[in-house]
């Protein structure tokens, strides 16, 4: 079972941070994270469900504001290095269609210790949320597709 | 002056357009541009109290004073992730 | 860069929950609690630091009494799962020498919203901490070797 | 009777052993059989009091009473992860 084991620490100095129409690597996600002096790292990946509000989902489509939204990555992860101590964030979000079961988003974020990894990624994956110039559309089962409701977009 | 406007989302669906240029009297703001666009596309009116504005890449107020070439997007509410 | 991507999804019914001597493959331990109906997956991974106490490590030892540790897990997973609403939760942990950067441990759980499965990885890596039967060697660099000081072991 | 006990970590260095088979009077508790063990092996004393057993994979409390063939585990502070 262990045996597809590769190398994923590959010794960049920082995390990934990017908007990509293609599939998202969570094991690549990580390896930009690994460094020798952290003692935790946390990762959240968004996955596409295959409901929303009781409706069966096909897939979807995200729309974004690319240059504005890895700017936004780059604000994001300055907040973060001054709420708590960490080695090294990651943010990649997906665009262009996206079907039931892929990765939207993933965040990582590596630490010496648990508690700074947790509270980092936990914050960055709620703002990214709220603050990136992205948009879903959701097509479901029998083709009705709509932009899916949001929030204002904030800072 | 000219400043390019750019559609996302909803708002594009609303332009039926990615982007145009605006010609506006000198020292428009944000809020003027965005009466503007309503003006050019009355399908935006709906979603204009929930849209934000951003300038070259940074999110603004609507009192933002524009300048000549910015780069204006046209944000619908948001739900990323 | 995502060239190397690989099905990381493959429909087990349940979390991997496994006490394992060999390297430990985060791809792995994430495609085990891959469901269509989870929206967000937190995984955690503990890694050997590079220093500890100001001191330079060379790796670690994990002594384990291995078929009470597997039990727990499953106490930790049932624990879970009153708490909050999850879908899959995976608890990889490794025994033996480990050298700095390796995962020497792994939780991950999927959930319907992110707030779950936040929790649930955080109380579970927390729990593993305190209540698994597991005990760290650490050398330094320079060969002194020691138990790590830990904390009375609790349900 | 006969429980057989098994050392781990620092309590297997104390011990210098990984198990072995303790014969105790009927009715032993686990209480009795941690002053076997230091008696057995007075290394074992400097950490009784931060040691805890577990009796067929059970953590347990030393008040619990040990019957035929039970399988003990000393158990040192832990600090896994």
């Amino acid at each position: 079972m262990w045996a597809c084991s590769r190398p994923w620490r590959v010794g960049r100095m920082r995390g990934i941070q990017m908007i990509t129409r293609r599939p998202i690597d969570p094991a690549v996600v990580l390896a930009s994270v690994s460094d020798d002096s952290a003692g935790g790292t946390v990762m959240f990946l968004g996955t596409v469900r295959n409901r929303s509000h009781g409706k069966a989902v096909a897939g979807l489509e995200y729309d974004v504001y690319r240059e504005m939204a890895e700017k936004s990555m780059q604000a994001i992860e300055q907040s973060v290095r001054k709420r708590w101590r960490v080695k090294k964030v990651a943010m990649v979000h997906r665009y262009g269609a996206l079907k039931v079961g892929e990765v939207s988003v993933a965040v990582a974020v590596s630490s010496e210790h648990r508690a700074d990894a947790f509270r980092a990624c936990r914050y960055a994956i709620d703002t990214i949320k709220g603050s990136l110039p992205l948009w879903k559309r959701e097509r479901l089962e029998g083709g009705v597709e709509s932009w899916v409701k949001g929030t204002r977009i904030r800072r | 002056m000219r400043v390019k406007v750019l559609y996302f989302a909803a708002a594009r669906d609303a332009a039926d357009s990615r982007g145009e240029t605006f010609v506006l009297p000198d020292r428009s703001s944000v809020g003027d541009l965005s009466a503007e666009i309503c003006r050019a596309h009355p399908a935006m009116k709906a979603m204009s109290r929930s849209v934000r504005f951003s300038v070259n890449l940074e999110l603004v107020e609507t009192a933002r004073a524009l300048r000549e070439s910015d780069v204006v997007g046209v944000l619908p509410p948001v739900a990323g992730g």
